[in-house]
């Protein structure tokens, strides 16, 4: 395992002076309050843009700057500190690694410059129940009809499900539900008719929706990867989906942390600062062990990822499922450590809550990964 | 009152008999609906009828004494009452709709008060005709209460209030008013601090409502900008108001050991069917995340270790309710217990546990998540479960106190 | 749920008094120091007997006191406090109670005045492996032989297994493991030829015997119960036996506790009764609360069984698990808060922890019955 | 020393090449078997012959500067060396057979000691000739180091030590202790106190084995009465002892973080078998306990997340070997994982998990019960989890001490 480079240091630090000044969860609460339709701010995803962050996992010859997933954390990680709400992770994380491994040259040439440079937003539309459940249990079909397949069914809880540009579909060309076999990914233009959208409204107050399929045909060369085979590519991008929200809610649960270590400083009951007392010491003190033992893992998958390390599955799903259990077990310590104060809406408490169980359950909660580690392991 | 195993069982006739002459059968099951902290529905007439009929019965305070409108019973036959009352989805809306009334302040009134102050205040409580709030806590003064700064001064004639309070439950749309305020500048913390009770029609009291993190909450910030109490208002000895407070906020934490009755069962789904609705059962008829299964498991034993924890503590003080010493433990236990609950409904809604607004989820979903988000505050209203287990380690367990850094 | 009555608070003093003067710790560590061929103290289980507590649950014609669980709860949760040594819980427990459950009158009158009076000491032997199994996978053989049966196969670590007189024996009469029915029950002395014990030497120093069966043949009249419609009975059994095993949990918990509450008042470290540290403080008070809730478990269990409850199997399994938690619990926290001293073979520590894990695999963990309660519920 | 990737390549030649010709094969995986802290098997002639070829080629301390018999290796080719010693199954015995000479005796004389010091002592510790113990604790200064009693007079031209000592791992077999004592009855604490190197053959010094929990155990009662040590064995500065045992007790720590290698690796057996072996697994080829497959996968994660954790503050480091701050953090998370493995080995075990001895248990299941009894002492020695939560609350998060009762 290795450290930050230099370079990822320094962009830590620019990401995060850049977050704290320009996109703080002042102005996401600010977004909230006047209400959106798409849960993010279209100027700070320019900015974000702008800056390349959205290129990092992109090839230079597309428009990126190919700097791989530990970078890409690094950023989310930043990001995550402040709620900063964009569709990074779902787009160029997320969207952007489907075409990269499962992309024909032509389509990667027709859609990584937009995801880099921000013009394009996809979504990934993947689950079809409230709980994220494994590949095989996919039941939206996509029939083949003439050149091309005609989809029908439904897609719920899309992140940037309403703003996007287009989505990455995973379908059942052949088989049932139970079956790995028989699965294929689509890219699909959201303006595509049949395609309709129904706004959900969360506790996060991010950009979801429930998509459905109705009757939409597609070309042939919407197909992603292999007609049936999908199901290892799928894993893969998910995996990688997994891994950046390690990433996100690692930086959700440090700037919790650090909220909370500031309140223990600087609150004071019985003439002390509340810090002073062992026992909320010790329970500080055990949360930054936690934080650390995180961190390591979130950024162990992050590099497995760039190195195609032969672990990489059993690391992301370690590193989903630690992020998991930090993340909740601090958010809850959020509020109880700051007490009355931490209940109001004025302070920013719940707000790192309800992002919190949000990330939580994306994409698989704890029990999901305990569950996939075993297998991973033989058990 | 009766508590031989006969006189009860002709008291649990009397009760139903009465119930069914008088309990109006359009509100049955419908406590969580019309009840709630932050808005009473008070148009209901059904609601209104029930709040008459209840409370000149005196059996929304069954255990106060008959001669101040309460129901006069004993702890066993206020038992039999409650049990009737669960058994045809009844309740008892006085215990919300006369605001810390009934769960906090009468009795106190009760133990503390003048005959005079009984006389005037206890009936209207009884009636429910009266909305108590309770002036506690102050922004620097939660966990240490003694440190509070809100005062009042002497003008002769009465008390002049000044200062801010927070948390105060129901202050905008109360009556009347309990606040703990410092009467003394110059004595130690606890030894300034008297009760008094104030009437809260009046200009020179301002109250902001707290909006929380689970939306819309009867909490207020409440500012004393001169306000005026009577003299005879204060309760209980001048500069001892600590001694009342302290004995307040032990109601307080009995009232949250999950072991107060009255206010209808069976409003909750089980969360076994949320399970098979949201999970699934296997072919084995098992939980198909067994994960979850084992941790819903151990919830349930949780919740039923609680319960019977409370049975058997009523059980032990023989009919006897004081203010038990294992509130503390039995309101950790309670907050834990309703905190895993809420944490492990979200878990198996999943995405639906994420709702917050609109027609794609449904009324159960929306709920679950506003639950989630206000039962965190179990463990830090009424002593923080921090604050039990100081009393806990000191009270029960003796365990002396740290007298140098540690 | 009822207090107790004062006869049974009466009783509670006098056991836990006879027990620190006349069975204490002290004297289970001599004899573990002695080495003893039955891990108990025949003079203690005479006077154990001769104080009527073996006949507890056995009916006044048969030469008990019939006083019930919940009486028999108070002495095992007392005796628990000291570690005495003795076969009241497998003897005049699990034994007594498959012949009251089981028995035929002829069996009843045979039986049950040797148990109540101590001259008779019975052992079920129901494990096959070393984690305890649900009955339907037993596989000890017992086939129609004439007019009796032939027993074949092997019980493993049967308390009390090597000083038993007679074993009440769950075997298999009719189909495979699996399968609930074709099981049946008998009580079979101990000499009867074919019988051999192999002593083991646990870490708890108790007595425990594997018990093989080698073409043992009995008589009809051994059968206990109806032939091959045992399981029910058996499951009955096994809640007796786990809810005593839960009443003696709690009282060697709560020594444990005490133990520890006294280490915290007393040793002095920078100056201070380290009790009063607040992290320890908070500690004791969480292990108080759960000790609390565990005693309301083990209670109504017991009481469940005395009133024959429908929720008897449900509580068993409750205050099994929930007495196993905190004794797991609470005899770490009783090394970890002793410090090196709890390290010690010389202060009582250990013996208290190596009891724990006895007690906490016997009849079923808290896996076990973690999936039993859901099991019973419906999920 | 040669860090460069090329550099450390060919180093990592040189060192197989070397193994190859100098460790005998016999020992390869014998670790646990000849390598028992509580009685080392020095009648091996290969383990004697292994000890010997490894300490004069300066490897048992490959860190250690070569001008004292050390290795002189940079931190990278240290590791290096100890990945290729795991890979064959060797293992570093000198680690074990020098007491706490080299993970906690040579670092500090290293640091603290006067030259001659250095050349007296280093060289002996290099070739695993010596065996240090330590006198730290005594029976009522655990936590509370500072309080300890044992003390020191001058007596002119050498010390005199009176009191007792516990927990000196190996007093029994040591050539030499350190031992922390009071130099100054007057001063406060942590003032007054020596670190003096004591020869231990000498009939004034008495020990006394500790029976453990788990059996027999290195540890000893160690009795000064009028012992004798020369002046010139104070380690540091006169009064100035509070600073090296510190420091040495952060290189306890630093050794307690799990990441300390050269001890061979493959000695333990996965989970994963034992769990197949003694639960089974079910058609779907999962653990049939479901309960335990989770609880079993929660720990292989924690496990894997403190392995991962030793390795990315190795990488931050960037090779510059400090005694890190994070040791604190290590230990806990180390003491954690090593106590989970050993509860759940335990309960995958069963009844077999509970064997003491004799025939009816085999190795495995022996050794699972006593390391899960010894092991339970992680959490104690070498500052326990409550001084370690201590440490990060004030040293990493710099959260206040407590100044008044709480």
């Amino acid at each position: 395992m290795a450290a930050l480079t230099e370079e990822q240091a320094l962009l830590k630090e620019q990401v995060s002076s850049w977050a704290r000044e320009e996109a703080p969860v002042s102005k996401f609460r600010e977004m909230r309050d006047r209400g959106t339709e798409t849960g993010f701010d279209k100027g700070t995803w320019s900015a974000i843009a702008e800056m390349g962050w959205a290129g990092i996992l992109i090839p230079e010859d597309q428009g990126g700057v190919a700097m791989g997933h530990l970078t890409f954390g690094v950023v989310l990680e930043e990001l995550g500190r402040q709620l900063t709400a964009s569709p990074l992770l779902t787009s160029a994380g997320t969207g952007a690694c489907a075409i990269i491994l499962a992309g024909s040259e032509a389509q990667k040439k027709e859609w990584l410059p937009g995801l880099s440079d921000g013009s394009q937003i996809f979504a990934l539309a993947v689950d079809e129940t409230p709980r994220h459940a494994a590949p095989d249990q996919i039941a939206l079909q996509a029939e083949a009809s003439g050149d091309g397949f005609i989809l029908n069914g439904l897609k719920v809880h899309v992140p940037e499900g309403l703003s996007a540009d287009a989505f990455i579909v995973a379908a059942r060309t052949q088989g049932q539900p139970g079956e790995s076999n028989g699965l294929s990914l689509f890219v699909i233009q959201g303006d595509t008719p049949g395609i309709s959208r129904k706004r959900l409204r969360t506790a996060d107050s991010r950009g979801y929706a429930n998509i459905e399929f109705s009757g939409v045909h597609v070309a042939r060369s919407a197909l992603l990867g292999e007609l049936d085979e999908a199901a290892p590519l799928l894993e893969q991008i998910l995996d990688c989906g997994r891994a950046h929200l390690a990433a996100e809610m690692l930086g959700v649960a440090a700037q919790a942390f650090d909220m909370t270590l500031d309140y223990l400083k600087n609150r004071i009951q019985f003439g002390q600062p509340i810090g002073s007392f062992q026992a909320l010491g010790h329970r500080a003190s055990i949360l930054y062990t936690e934080m650390e033992m995180t961190r390591s893992c979130v950024e162990a998958a992050l590099e497995a990822l760039d190195k195609g390390d032969e672990n990489t599955a059993e690391l992301c799903s370690l590193s989903k499922c630690k992020a998991g259990q930090f993340l909740h077990h601090m958010s809850n310590e959020l509020i109880q450590i700051h007490g009355g104060i931490g209940m109001t809406d004025e302070f920013d408490a719940g707000l790192y809550l309800k992002r919190a169980r949000a990330l939580e359950y994306a994409l698989g909660n704890e029990a999901f990964h305990r569950d996939r580690f075993a297998s991973l392991r033989g058990f | 009152m009766a508590n031989s195993s006969e006189a009860l069982g002709s008291f649990r006739e009397e009760v139903k008999s009465w119930l069914a002459d008088h309990f109006p059968s359009s509100l049955a099951g419908q406590a969580g609906a019309v009840l709630r902290m932050e808005s009473v529905d008070r148009s209901n007439p059904d609601l209104d009828l029930w709040i008459k009929r209840l409370g000149e019965k005196g059996w929304g305070t069954p255990t106060w004494p008959a001669e101040y409108g309460g129901g006069g019973l004993s702890q066993l036959e206020a038992q039999v009452l409650n049990q009737e009352i669960d058994a045809i989805g009844a309740f008892n809306p006085l215990i919300v709709t006369a605001g810390m009334g009934i769960t906090m302040v009468g009795p106190t009134i009760l133990e503390y008060g003048t005959e005079e102050q009984k006389k005037r205040h206890i009936p209207k409580i009884c009636l429910g005709t009266t909305f108590w709030s309770l002036g506690y806590s102050e922004p620097n003064a939660g966990s240490d209460l003694a440190s509070l700064q809100c005062r009042a001064e002497d003008m002769g004639d009465h008390w002049r209030l000044n200062g801010q309070k927070t948390w105060t439950s129901g202050a905008d749309v109360s009556d009347w008013c309990g606040v703990l305020v410092r009467t003394d500048m110059d004595a130690p913390k606890r030894d300034g601090i008297s009760f008094i009770m104030i009437d809260m029609n009046q200009s020179e009291i301002e109250t902001r409502p707290i909006r929380l993190i689970a939306g819309a909450s009867p909490f207020c910030e409440t500012f004393f900008n001169n306000a005026r109490a009577e003299k005879d208002d204060l309760l209980g000895d001048l500069n001892g108001g600590w001694t009342v407070g302290k004995r307040l906020l032990q109601h307080e934490r009995q009232s949250q050991t999950g072991s107060s009755s009255g206010m209808g069962g069976g409003q909750k789904r089980s969360l076994r069917d949320v399970a098979e609705k949201y999970v699934g059962l296997d072919a084995q008829g098992k939980l198909s995340d067994r994960d979850l299964r084992g941790r819903l498991a151990d919830h349930m034993m949780e919740a039923r270790a609680h319960s019977l924890t409370i049975a058997r503590i009523v059980a032990e003080s023989r009919g006897n309710a004081k203010v038990s010493a294992a509130a503390s433990i039995l309101k950790n236990a309670a907050a834990r217990v309703a905190q895993n609950r809420a944490e492990l409904l979200l878990e198996m809604l999943g995405s639906h546990g994420l709702g917050w607004e609109g027609e794609e989820y449904n009324a159960d979903e929306l709920a679950a998540v506003r639950t989630w988000l206000s039962g965190k505050a179990m463990s830090i209203y009424g002593g923080s479960f921090e604050i039990q287990n100081n009393i806990i380690a000191k009270n029960i367990l003796g365990l002396p106190e740290n007298t140098q850094r540690g």
